[in-house]
């Protein structure tokens, strides 16, 4: 052949350019996927705290209410980590000699606090209040997931906007009583969507989505 | 058919006006898998050879058509849907927010990015479509194997090629037809 | 503009004699297949890559430091970015212009010159293109926060902002100057596959011509599809500037808000643009000797076409000044007043000078026909429209609603050597192109041959 | 969101399947995957709190700094994780304090022979934020912008943070050990050797202390200096009724007000409480006549002259002129004087205005004019019966009232006579403020043992063996008096945050005493809460304290309890004295009014301007005082009210003086504004100022401001500017003659915010005469034709719920710029330094406007506050391409910091030009103490990112959730912006548009009521009320045309 080409050339070129543009368009949609991920979001990996404290052991087999820690849940913007006295008002009683529990014996003794990892970490300029969401009736379980099942705590949601976005558009689908803000496995007795509509008007919920109500 | 070692024969003409009147002869003799290679392009030419394609203009205004809804849908979807739309685990609502106090629907506004898309699809599709019908890319082609082909056919050389696929082709006849009419010379393309 | 009809006998030729389809081919072809490149190309060459390294300095700075590299405040927030911008996408228009709404009235002087223009103007959108990114305050997000995708936060562009409007229109814009470039290029890049004396350029070539064969069946598609897409690209073009101007009309500013804006930045567009292309063919033609093929009767028509756009801008300066006066309205009023006597005079008068006066030489056959004269008053005209965006912008910014906030504005060295860089980044791109493709249309040039099929009803 | 190179990604992740180990379990994001350099940048430069968070103590209990990363991070959040972040939880968490809600307590600033009541706001023991106290009985609320930028001093990095001993840094109980021994030295001698310099003290506990002392050892001295002090007030009151008395003015009962020469609204102890009563007797209302009227002579622009009805400026040597003239005229027995040619008709008009509201009328004599004009001014007051109704007499707020400068001079003659052994200086700063001819830094050098205490290693520190750190007033216990002798416990926010030491625990130490400010403080109250005290030291003995309700404190538990809370001790406050002239008061008025105070220097007559000959009054820095406030980033970038120059101080003289030198109009240029520099020669001293002219200035007069030039103050206030103490005597503190300027041919660049003072003709600032807002209320209405809303093609949106609006009233703003610096604080504004303001990138979101209407000779000064305008049809929200900022549901024109990309289009489209870029990173990262400061409630702006007033979102979104916890809706006046609250006016009110009965929704529906550029169709929320002045027609005639939106 005295061509510059040979007959395979033709195939090639063709699927190199077809090819090439359906390349394109899936990297795209990785893309999208990918910024969704756990790994992104970081939900659903297991953060390593000082102490292995368990919510399953605590809440789901001792049944302690979750203000019993998390004491300004219902008051404050910030549902508040328990000092280490909190956990001494027990483990002063019990458990004495548990080497797991040496952290806090040791910053009981010491004064120095204990350091927690953070696991549900929101940029700086999103302004969350968790007492306004507990009074409207959004559940601990809603965004936090099955505590009482967590061994090792994680972060159950994305975090994302968008994620918070899709509640403050359609609160009904989400709310529950205010009694059962706290309970874990909450089932709605009923239809949810009937429930929460009248959990909106009773509580007076109002679905901002304005930037301010999140970001000053 | 009958040489199945030759793809076709090639006959070079001197000017564009000979090698219209060659291709209407041909094309009235009856041959039908014929083309011709020019290194501009000569109208009158593929009409003479009973080729009509019209399907382009067509295409392009599809693409435009696509383009132009694409754009305004994209904008009123952006500013009317304020409900969760989740395809994929992928987000599609959009966001209605009081800009300035204009309306939602904002369309003196909206003008704009439609044009242009309409524009910018219509300007893909005629490029993409002039590939395809072209049969683009193929860098390889039995003509090239001509070697006065490779040397004159994008300079000045003006060339009718017949192929062997033709029903009524018959290398010897045929030769000889595009000889009578006047070629400059006639060549075998090689498969 | 010179008349309709195709052919008129023209005092000068669009080609001069003792061509044909070889001798064509083989002089431009030559160009880039003959490896010796002139000594002025590699000093043209040098010069723009040397301004390169400028731009990238610029970036750089900008980049770690922040926009406050530049002399912009407030009130002046857009200073020599958007200057730049507005400059740069106005000299592209010359080139769509000549390829498309030419093709469409049939100008054959066109052909010689429509293959440089397109490139220029592609050079010079990449080069505008920067600057909108740029100018952000944080140019890693303004780089995809600008385009419709479903992000995770699930907020979308804002189609009311100009700013959005002029992400579609130019990059709209680039896309399709690309696609008509590269049209135009397929069966120029076949001849330059066949007659490529080494492997490395026939497979090159050879890639980018498609297999490019002439096909008589080819050539109907094509010239279709070649026809359409000029047929897009003049409302494109006009739309392009008149989304540019509504950067500035649709704001309330005084200086800003006025309606003449887009017919006036149009024309103002077209006027830089083919001053810049004179700026660039004129040496061009003399360093490759091709005198015979861009003719004087090219310059002259573009020194017409100049002269027209010229006026019309010139006639645009006056109705701001009209308007002024005539909408009674104290800011418009106060507006006008400072810019021809407030702390920036010089810049309007000598845009005044350059825009207004200087092109009123061209009424003059002689001078139109003066290629030294004529590469003088481009160069001016250049000049003149970066200034014409400086008036705007900085003297209608840093004087406007409430006195208790009006600034001043200077450029910084940043702002320079962004600017020089971004000549750089032009430069060295329009040199690389006129030695690796052939830039002028061959197959266009041989139909300007008798017997090439040059015939009224079909001038293609 | 930044690229991301996913291929990069994927490489690194396919290697690490390669090599088959799994790799990290969990990765923060792909940008450390990726290992891009802008990660490794920016876990540096924008998360210092990452890597800091443990060495900083401060910070190691404070939940909110770990509540997030960096706004740089802004759309990273999406798509990208933080660096964990940690949670340090208390080991035991104090009671009544819930993580994310602040706390305020009660407390005052001590300033100058005064205090400003304030409540303070403390984020998890931080305190960020100084807000007023309204229960508080004298000021009733408001605060000054001294209160408010002492937030900023507290955590001044440059503050001094060790003792000192001869250079090197000593431990406290030496310097303890030498004090209790020099003291008992000195016991032999009775005190003869022992010296203590202080500031004016207000604390009854601190001079209860040194009474203590004193007593001890007779021979020993304090003395009381304050370098913008009130010797000539006190001067003048001794001479008038034979003792040092504080006049304190009923500004609400005057309906006629004469001030010569006094910034009665914005300067001295009362300024607060005046400002207030006299903005209430300027709010008109239709039909409502009591409106009172100012009448000015003053020697260079003042607050209180923007406000007058009739400015007259003179040169400060002519006001006792005046000063007798109008007595005489109002027959005060004795006074004589013969008024300026110039002041004539304003004399004669003058008097028969005060004849004419005999009881109702006031005259103030302001602390530049001698004792002599003083004394007239209490003798007219008496003439027209206003003693006991518009102005009553009581003892002074200072304790052991005395002459500074005096006392001062005769301390620096002991001194270089070798007699002063021990020198205590209490957090004053002599070597820096002292009149140059005393020499005060040579005679220290004289003193065996010198110990200064200050917040800063000042001058005076550097030229004392001994300096101890003192502790700010948010760190320690003390007390103080208001203007009216009110008495506040202060109580600390917060630890010393170095070793720090305060005036009471010096005291103690001299009398060998090792007490901490808690002990003596209670101790002192302990002893007089109930009147058994027989100590009643020069506290003044208190009676048996009640509540505010009469009611006796059972136990001092509840005593010391309740005044902590309310912040004032009820009932502290002095009762009115029965006064009498003395005989020959005024008798020697008019020969001391006749004697110009003039030390040197032939002076010309009073018509003369040449370029020699000049006057120079000397005036407090209306934002760094005298110089106190040098290294208060906040103060030095804070635009002076007249000039608008931040940075530096400028030399005033009037334009017809400044035709005489020659210098031409000042010109704003791209860097600031160029001056000239001139020398200004006085007694053959000779000094380089720039030149800055100013309208309103008397001819032939230059005023200069004290408190620049410093050399010790810290890192921002050294350098700047000139110091003017240079030129001062101790002799003539305030005015000097004979001056003379020579032009020099350089110029000199001075950041300026608002290098233009004309209005062109705009109607921006709309003013009426009283004549005038009764013939047509809604006069400032039709100075522009706005259209109406349904002029619009578009149906306009509808704001169910809430709807925020503000009103702001150009009557009450003096231009005080309280309000500037409340929301500098509030909303972490960040201070971008004079080569940034110079370029035009100053970043405060509320500016005051300031325009000069009518002739440049006799002006008359109007002040704007300008913020964002929260415009319904907001230009600048259109215009952006990413919808950064748009509106709220309740009308707010939102700025999402984390959305913008920086284009900087809102800014060219906004009217009002209220918008604010960071051209640069100018929010500090990295020093810990003044993230100690910082907003929690509000995001740090990094760069690239536009930002602007947002009427305090974050206040609207607590008193939201706090209304929803609680089951009810907000109530009006609930949220307070910080301008709003910190205005001493009232000027400000911000509420709910969608009630009708609100504040504010009152204030839009007053005729007064105006949208700035409204004719722009932009809809402004906020609106202003037109000022109305009162004028004397006598004076001037009315205007024929229409009022003056600031026209000519």
């Amino acid at each position: 052949m005295s061509q510059i080409f040979n007959r395979s050339a033709n195939q090639i070129a063709r699927f190199s350019l077809v090819g090439g543009a359906l390349a394109v368009g899936l990297v795209a949609w990785l893309g999208l996927l990918l910024m969704r991920s756990d790994f992104v979001t970081g939900a659903n990996a297991n953060v390593t705290q000082p102490v292995q404290f368990s919510h399953a052991h605590h809440v789901g087999g001792l049944g302690i209410d979750c203000r019993y820690c998390h004491t300004t849940v219902d008051s404050a913007r910030f549902a508040n980590i328990p000092p280490t006295k909190t956990c001494m008002n027990c483990h002063s009683q019990i458990w004495l000699t548990s080497s797991y529990l040496e952290p806090v014996r040791e910053s009981f003794r010491t004064g120095q606090s204990l350091v927690w990892n953070r696991v549900h970490d929101l940029p700086d300029f999103v302004y969350f209040n968790h007492s306004v969401h507990v009074k409207k009736g959004v559940g601990c379980e809603t965004c936090h997931g099955r505590i009482d099942q967590m061994a090792g705590i994680y972060q159950a949601s994305s975090l994302q906007m968008e994620w918070c976005i899709t509640c403050h558009r359609a609160p009904e689908q989400f709310l529950r009583p205010r009694e059962a803000v706290y309970q874990m496995g909450y089932h709605p007795a009923g239809d949810q969507l009937t429930i929460g509509r009248d959990l909106v008007k009773k509580y007076d919920v109002k679905s901002l989505t304005s930037c301010s109500t999140c970001h000053r | 058919m009958a040489d199945t070692l030759l793809y076709g024969l090639m006959a070079e003409f001197t000017s564009t006006d000979a090698l219209v009147s060659a291709a209407e002869r041909v094309h009235q003799e009856g041959y039908t898998r014929i083309d011709a290679l020019t290194p501009i392009p000569v109208h009158g030419l593929a009409e003479a050879m009973g080729y009509d394609d019209r399907r382009i203009q067509k295409m392009i205004l599809a693409g435009g058509l696509f383009g132009c809804a694409a754009g305004l849908g994209l904008q009123l979807h952006v500013n009317l849907i304020g409900w969760n739309i989740n395809i994929g685990g992928v987000y599609l609502s959009g966001y209605p927010l009081n800009v300035g106090g204009r309306p939602l629907v904002s369309l003196p506004a909206f003008i704009i990015p439609t044009f242009e898309l309409t524009i910018l699809f219509a300007a893909l599709t005629a490029v993409i479509g002039t590939l395809a019908l072209c049969g683009f890319p193929e860098p390889y082609h039995p003509v090239f194997n001509v070697k006065r082909f490779r040397e004159r056919g994008s300079t000045d050389g003006m060339f009718l090629c017949v192929e062997a696929e033709d029903p009524k082709f018959d290398a010897a006849k045929t030769r000889d037809f595009l000889k009578g009419l006047g070629a400059r010379g006639v060549y075998d393309v090689e498969p | 503009m010179s008349s309709p009809n195709p052919s008129p006998p023209p005092t000068i030729p669009v080609l001069g004699p003792g061509h044909n389809y070889a001798s064509i081919t083989d002089k431009i072809s030559d160009i880039v297949l003959q490896f010796r490149a002139p000594i002025r190309w590699f000093l043209g060459f040098v010069v723009g890559f040397t301004l390169l390294q400028g731009l990238l300095l610029a970036i750089y700075m900008l980049l770690f430091k922040g926009v406050g590299v530049w002399g912009i405040n407030i009130p002046v927030g857009w200073g020599f970015d958007i200057i730049n911008f507005v400059w740069w996408i106005g000299i592209g228009h010359a080139g769509t212009l000549i390829s498309a709404i030419l093709l469409l009235f049939r100008q054959q002087w066109r052909t010689s010159i429509n293959r440089a223009a397109e490139a220029m103007t592609l050079f010079a959108v990449a080069c505008a293109l920067l600057f909108p990114i740029f100018h952000t305050g944080r140019p890693w997000l303004a780089a995809y926060w600008l385009l419709p995708y479903p992000n995770t936060m699930g907020v979308w562009p804002q189609f009311r902002s100009p700013l959005i409007w002029d992400v579609f229109a130019v990059s709209t814009y680039g896309t399709v100057s690309a696609l008509f470039w590269f049209t135009g290029l397929i069966p120029d890049l076949a001849t330059m596959r066949d007659r490529a004396r080494t492997r490395v350029g026939q497979v090159i070539y050879g890639a980018l011509a498609l297999g490019w064969r002439g096909s008589a069946r080819h050539w109907q598609i094509y010239e279709t599809a070649y026809l359409i897409l000029a047929g897009l690209s003049t409302p494109l073009v006009l739309s392009v500037h008149t989304v540019v101007s509504f950067d500035f009309a649709v704001s309330l500013l005084p200086g800003w808000h006025a309606t003449i804006f887009p017919p006036y930045f149009v024309a103002g567009a077209i006027y830089s643009g083919f001053a810049m292309v004179l700026t660039l063919l004129i040496p061009m033609r003399s360093i490759y000797g091709l005198q015979d093929m861009i003719t004087l009767r090219h310059l002259e028509n573009m020194a017409k076409i100049m002269l027209v756009t010229g006026l019309i801008v010139f006639y645009g300066y006056m109705m701001e000044a009209f308007f002024a006066w005539y909408s009674a309205n104290e800011f418009e009023k106060y507006m006008i007043y400072n810019r021809t006597t407030g702390p920036y005079w010089y810049m309007y008068w000598t845009l005044i000078f350059c825009n207004g006066f200087v092109p009123q030489l061209l009424w003059f056959k002689r001078i139109r026909l003066n290629v030294g004269i004529l590469f003088l008053i481009s160069i001016i005209v250049n000049i003149g429209m970066w200034l014409e965006r400086y008036v705007i912008i900085v003297t209608s910014l840093h004087r406007d609603f409430l006195p208790s906030s009006w600034g001043m504005y200077q450029g910084s060295r940043y702002d320079w050597s962004f600017y020089l860089g971004t000549m750089g980044l032009f430069l060295t791109l329009f040199y690389l192109f006129i030695r690796v493709l052939p830039m002028i249309a061959m197959f266009e040039m041989r139909m300007l041959l008798p017997g090439g099929g040059n015939t009224p009803k079909d001038s293609h | 969101m930044r690229d991301i190179d996913l291929s990069a990604i994927r490489a690194r992740l396919a290697k690490q399947d390669g090599t088959g180990q799994t790799g990290p379990a969990f990765w923060r994001s792909l940008d450390e995957v990726a290992e891009t350099p802008e990660f490794a940048a920016m876990l540096h430069r924008e998360f210092p709190e990452g890597a800091s968070e443990f060495t900083d103590p401060a910070g190691r209990r404070d939940f909110l700094r770990l509540m997030g990363a960096s706004i740089a991070l802004a759309g990273a959040a999406a798509c990208t994780r933080q660096p964990t972040e940690h949670i340090v939880p208390y080991v035991k968490a104090p009671e009544d304090l819930v993580p994310g809600k602040p706390l305020f307590f009660a407390t005052a600033m001590p300033f100058a022979g005064t205090a400003v009541p304030v409540l303070v706001e403390s984020h998890m023991g931080r305190p960020t934020k100084i807000e007023p106290n309204p229960e508080h009985p004298f000021t009733h609320g408001g605060t000054d912008l001294f209160a408010q930028a002492s937030v900023l001093e507290l955590y001044d990095p440059d503050r001094s943070q060790t003792v000192m001993g001869k250079g090197e840094i000593r431990p406290w109980s030496e310097l303890s050990l030498a004090l209790t021994s020099a003291g008992a030295g000195q016991k032999g001698a009775g005190g003869g050797g022992l010296r203590i310099l202080s500031g004016a003290v207000t604390s009854p506990t601190l001079a209860a202390q040194i009474q203590g002392l004193l007593t001890a050892m007779p021979q020993a001295k304090w003395i009381q200096y304050e370098a913008i002090g009130n010797d000539n007030a006190r001067a003048g009151s001794k001479l008038a009724f034979g003792d040092y008395l504080e006049p304190v003015y009923r500004l609400d009962q005057a309906d006629v007000i004469l001030s010569l020469d006094a910034d009665l609204l914005d300067a001295g102890a009362g300024k607060l409480r005046y400002a207030r009563d006299f903005a209430t007797r300027r709010q008109v209302v239709p039909g409502q006549t009591a409106m009172n009227r100012l009448y000015v002579a003053e020697s260079s622009p003042s607050n209180t002259g923007s406000k007058s009805d009739h400015r007259l400026s003179l040169k400060a040597r002519e006001i006792p002129a005046l000063a007798g003239a109008i007595a005489a005229g109002l027959g005060v027995a004795g006074a004589a004087g013969q008024a300026p040619a110039s002041a004539t008709a304003f004399a004669t008009e003058v008097v028969k205005d005060l004849q004419a509201h005999r009881g109702r009328a006031l005259v103030v004599a302001g602390e530049r004019q001698p004792a002599a004009v003083h004394a007239l001014a209490h003798a007219m007051n008496a003439a027209l019966g206003s003693v006991g109704t518009t102005v009553v007499y009581t003892q002074t707020p200072q304790a052991n009232p005395g002459e500074g400068f005096a006392g001062l001079r005769d301390l620096v003659n002991e001194m270089n006579a070798g007699t002063v052994a021990v020198l205590v200086i209490l957090g004053a700063n002599p070597v820096f403020t002292a009149p140059s001819d005393l020499k005060f830094a040579s005679a220290m050098g004289k003193v065996p043992l010198s110990v200064h205490l200050g917040l800063h290693r000042d001058e005076t520190a550097a030229h004392s063996q001994w300096h101890v750190p003192e502790t700010h007033y948010l760190e320690t216990w003390s007390d103080a008096r208001t203007g009216d002798g009110t008495v506040t416990v202060c109580q600390p926010l917060i630890e010393p945050m170095y070793e720090c030491r305060s005036a009471h625990e010096l005291v103690a130490a001299l009398s060998g005493e090792i007490k901490t400010p808690l002990e003596i403080v209670q101790g002192f109250w302990k002893a007089n809460w109930d009147g058994r005290s027989a100590s009643a030291g020069a506290g003044g003995a208190f009676g048996k304290l009640t509540d505010t309700t009469g009611v006796d404190f059972a136990t001092f538990e509840k005593f010391w309890r309740r005044v902590l809370h309310d912040g004032f001790v009820p009932g502290t406050a002095f009762a009115p004295k029965p006064v009498a002239l003395a005989a020959g008061a005024v008798a020697a008025a008019p020969a001391a009014a006749a004697v110009s105070p003039a030390s040197s220097g032939v002076v010309p007559n009073s018509s003369d301007t040449s370029v020699g000959g000049l006057e120079v009054t000397f005036h407090a820095d209306p934002s760094v005082y005298d110089g106190r406030f040098a290294n208060n980033g906040w103060l030095q970038e804070l635009p002076k009210p007249f000039d608008k120059v931040c940075w530096d101080n400028v030399a005033y003289i009037s334009p017809r003086t400044a035709e005489q030198l020659g210098v031409g109009e000042r010109k704003p240029v791209v860097y600031g504004v160029e001056v000239y520099l001139a020398n200004l020669t006085v007694n053959g001293h000779t000094l380089q100022v720039p030149l800055w002219i100013m309208p309103g200035q008397p001819d032939g007069s230059i005023a200069l401001h004290l408190g620049y030039g410093r050399t010790h103050a810290g890192r921002i206030g050294n350098g700047l500017g000139y110091n003017a103490n240079f030129f001062r005597y101790s002799s003539t503190p305030w005015v000097l003659q004979g001056a003379s300027l020579t032009l020099l041919d350089q110029i000199y660049n001075v950041a300026c915010t608002q290098g233009h003072f004309q209005m062109e003709n705009r109607a921006l600032i709309r003013v009426g005469t009283r004549t005038q807002f009764e013939h047509d209320p809604t006069f400032a209405q039709h100075m522009a034709h706005v259209p109406k809303p349904d002029e619009s093609m578009y149906a306009p949106w509808k704001y169910e719920g809430h709807a925020w609006g503000m009103a702001i009233d150009l009557n009450s703003c003096n231009g005080c710029n309280a309000c500037v610096v409340a929301c500098v604080a509030e909303n972490n504004i960040p201070v971008v330094g004079k080569l940034q303001v110079m370029k035009g990138r100053e970043m405060h979101w509320l500016r005051i406007d300031r325009y000069w209407e009518g002739s440049p000779d006799a002006p008359s000064v109007h002040f704007q506050p300008v913020a964002c305008q929260q415009c319904e049809n907001a230009p600048c929200e259109v215009v952006c391409p990413v919808g950064a900022t748009v509106h709220s549901d309740e009308g707010l024109n939102d700025m999402v910091y984390n959305r913008c990309v920086g284009t900087r289009y809102c800014s060219h489209n906004c009217p009002y030009k209220v918008r604010r870029f960071n051209f640069l990173l100018y929010a500090d990262w990295d020093t810990p103490t003044l993230k100690m400061q910082r907003n929690p409630d509000v995001t740090v702006r990094s760069r690239g990112v536009m930002e602007k007033c947002t009427y305090c979102v974050q206040r609207i979104n607590t008193a939201r959730q706090q209304a929803k916890i609680e089951d009810r809706k907000i109530k009006d006046g609930e949220i307070v912006t910080a301008c709003e609250a910190a205005c001493p006016t009232q000027a400000i009110v911000f509420g709910d548009l969608n009630d009708k009965n609100s504040r504010v929704a009152k204030a839009h529906a007053d005729p007064r009521s105006y949208g700035l550029l409204a004719e722009l169709n932009t809809r402004p929320r906020t609106t202003y009320l037109a000022a109305v002045r009162n004028p004397n027609t006598a004076l001037t005639p009315e205007p024929a045309g229409p009022a003056t939106g600031g026209h000519h």
